[in-house]
């Protein structure tokens, strides 16, 4: 019985997740706070001066707000092509996490970007697809939300997902080159080699530490959903 | 191609993450007329939907044999189907006219549809835009696209709610010779309906 | 201490980033543990009412 | 008369009847593109550099305001199972459907703005670019707000959501359209119209196989 009630009890997952969930945590806590006392204790930036701290936490933020975006597009296809609702599950519960990482990488961004530019708001390439990613992840959350049948909504958010995963390289292109039309080069520079090696460290640990932070949380939804229709399941007296 | 018969094994149905209806099985060879009878909720439209290939059972199989051929694929059993559903597909704006003729484009099928309309006791509303047709005057121009239509498998859905005497006479008379000219029928339905049919109970 | 808050004069852009990051990061993670927590113990009372 | 034109035929004739969605885009159009001078004030040298970006955007909302009804009223009156068990395939009757949407909607639009650009002291110069980046980019329009019209069908009030959930997926267009006009006007060539055409081909071409599939799964509710 491919259906709802399959992964009611989905072993293998809860019982791998159930295993790896401390480890995860002990490991995102141990990166950030490490991560944080050398990111604090390195020398101010030359040019920046001590604005340059704020990279270590919006990059990683960035980097998690996009990769947790192409999660769920996996999710969304896994879910789409062979049913499974655990993968529906794992999209549902990343999207908010993703619209948070999303939304603190643009306040810091333009927190980071305001010295320079004098105002919190500049039209500026990375922070504007920033906002784009922003309103897919909405979208999504607000597609999921609006219908009211578990398995469409699933299905019909993997859809817009796998629409918006496509779309994304074009749209990046798209505000690039209408960056470069109306302000010239871009004003952050985010990465690269302009990095001097005292901040390689702090910026490498901070992003571990949000990538495992994120998994911890995720696995976390993802076993409180599965608990819950666990226990629907059991209310509706059917599993 | 011709239909042989129509085949469902234990069957089961989710929708909503209900149960809806489990282990149920039957066959209908050509000629011949099922109707479902049980209480609302039993479903009996999710049952025909299923047949239909909307939906997909969360268990079991339907097995379609055309002269030969054995086909088990939802989409390509569509190609077989004559559907009436619960709603009436009539565009208020369009007349009964060009809803026919719309639908007999898509479908492919060259009819008459002056005389599918006199079938149906439509041809004197034939130019009236369809909002100002009655709920039977819209049922009986579903049967007309129905048996316009030309398709083997009948999937019926409560055909005669809101017809009155003559048009479920006429409803039971469009099964009768669709079933005698070697198609099957599956009906939902209530009311009897008056002609020779095996019965499923959904309980 | 007091040049380490100042943080070279921007003091008022590297602490609200700092602030916002660990008031997001900090609901999500309690809300997270939060929902939870009330699940398992919605589907132990339920176990174990059965 | 094949499948195919008998569903682009009568989408376009139930577009274009009294009550169509036609009418009411041309006139939502209308009605943006004159409101904006009202609230950005009259000086026509501001005017005409915003003319093609304000058009634009008044040309995506009107276009995205008759496509919620793309295929709901379809799904809500059975037409929509009767098409899907027809020979014509599910992305076929989509690409109808967008072509139907973009000839009743998208080309109005785009013979009616150069009218709209003498409202903002657009130079005549302008109209030409201004008519060819509405004629290359709104086919993305319809395209990709097909697709959000059917993710959107069983949602009572999807007219809300669509064009919230396609928001992002349309700012391509937005950005190559106003660009090319704002190019043209300044006489240098930015490849903006190159940008759009191929946008729109990519939608046009793989939005029928989205909207088909997010029709396909409201038919299993």
């Amino acid at each position: 019985m491919a259906s709802i009630f399959e992964f009611a009890n989905p072993k293998r997952f809860m019982n791998l997740s159930g295993t790896v969930l401390p480890w995860l945590a002990a490991a995102s806590a141990l990166t950030i706070i490490v991560g944080l006392y050398l990111g604090f204790t390195a020398p101010p930036d030359y040019q920046q001066g001590d604005t340059v701290r704020i990279m270590f936490i919006h990059v990683p933020a960035a980097w998690v707000a996009m990769m947790c975006y192409g999660l769920m597009a996996i999710a969304s296809l896994l879910g789409l092509v062979n049913r499974h609702p655990l993968a529906d599950v794992a999209a549902k519960s990343a999207a908010p996490l993703g619209a948070l990482f999303t939304a603190l990488a643009l306040i810091t961004g333009s927190l980071w970007g305001k010295p320079m530019w004098g105002a919190y708001w500049v039209w500026d390439a990375r922070l504007t697809s920033f906002l784009l990613l922003l309103f897919l992840y909405l979208g999504y959350i607000a597609l999921w939300n609006a219908i009211e049948d578990e398995t469409r909504a699933a299905r019909a958010a993997a859809i817009l997902a796998l629409v918006g995963v496509v779309n994304l390289p074009i749209i990046e292109f798209s505000v690039d080159w209408w960056n470069t039309l109306h302000q010239g080069e871009s004003i952050i520079r985010s990465g690269g080699p302009l990095i001097s090696a005292v901040f390689l460290w702090p910026l490498g640990l901070m992003a571990v530490g949000y990538t495992t932070l994120f998994f911890t949380l995720w696995m976390i939804r993802i076993r409180t959903e599965i608990i819950n229709r666990r226990a629907r399941a059991l209310q509706l007296g059917i599993a | 191609m011709t239909l042989r018969s129509i085949l469902a094994e234990n069957l089961s149905c989710i929708r909503g993450g209900r149960l809806v209806f489990r282990d149920l099985g039957f066959r209908v060879e050509a000629g011949q007329a099922l109707s479902l009878e049980g209480p609302n909720g039993a479903g009996k439209s999710s049952l025909l939907r299923m047949m239909a290939g909307f939906l997909s059972p969360a268990s079991g199989a339907i097995l379609l044999t055309s002269d030969g051929a054995e086909i088990s694929d939802g989409e390509e059993r569509g190609n077989f189907i004559g559907w009436l559903g619960h709603h009436d597909a009539a565009k208020p704006q369009l007349t009964p006219r060009e809803t026919l003729r719309f639908f007999a484009e898509l479908y492919g099928a060259s009819a008459d549809l002056d005389l599918a309309l006199e079938e149906v006791g439509l041809s004197r509303a034939r130019d009236l835009p369809c909002q100002y047709l009655s709920a039977g005057q819209k049922k009986r121009l579903s049967l007309a696209r129905l048996k316009l239509c030309n398709r083997p498998l009948w999937l019926l859905d409560e055909p005669l709610a809101a017809l009155d005497s003559a048009g479920k006479s006429l409803a039971a008379q469009f099964i009768q010779s669709h079933c005698a000219s070697g198609g099957i029928a599956i009906v939902a339905t209530h009311e009897a309906l008056g002609i020779q049919a095996a019965r499923l109970a959904l309980a | 201490m007091e040049a380490f808050f100042a943080m070279g004069k921007y003091a008022a852009y590297v602490w609200p980033a700092y602030g916002a990051s660990l008031v997001g990061l900090g609901l999500a993670i309690g809300l997270t543990l939060a929902a939870y927590a009330r699940a398992k113990s919605r589907l132990a009372a339920l176990e174990s009412g059965k | 008369m094949n499948p195919f034109s008998a569903i682009l035929l009568r989408d376009m004739r139930l577009a274009t009847r009294a009550g169509g969605s036609a009418a009411l885009a041309l006139a939502f159009f209308a009605a943006v593109a004159t409101l904006v001078p009202l609230g950005v004030g009259s000086d026509l040298h501001l005017l005409s550099r915003i003319a093609g970006g304000v058009l634009w955007i008044a040309a995506v909302l009107a276009a995205l305001l008759s496509l919620d009804r793309l295929f709901q009223s379809d799904f809500e009156d059975g037409s929509l199972d009767l098409i899907a068990l027809s020979p014509l395939s599910l992305e076929s009757m989509s690409f109808a459907k967008i072509t139907a949407h973009w000839l009743t909607t998208g080309l109005p639009l785009t013979l009616l703005s150069p009218l709209l650009g003498v409202l903002f002291g657009l130079p005549p110069a302008g109209y030409a670019p201004l008519m060819l980046s509405l004629a290359i980019g709104t086919p993305a329009v319809s395209a990709i707000g097909a697709i959000g019209a059917a993710l959107t069908l069983s949602i009572r009030r999807g007219g809300l959501i669509l064009p919230f959930i396609v928001l992002p997926l349309l700012a391509p267009a937005v950005i190559f359209g106003s660009g090319a006009v704002l190019g043209a006007l300044d006489g240098l060539s930015n490849g903006a119209f190159w940008l759009l055409g191929a946008f729109s081909l990519v939608t046009v071409l793989l939005a029928p196989f989205a909207a088909a599939a997010a029709v396909r799964l409201n038919l299993a509710g």
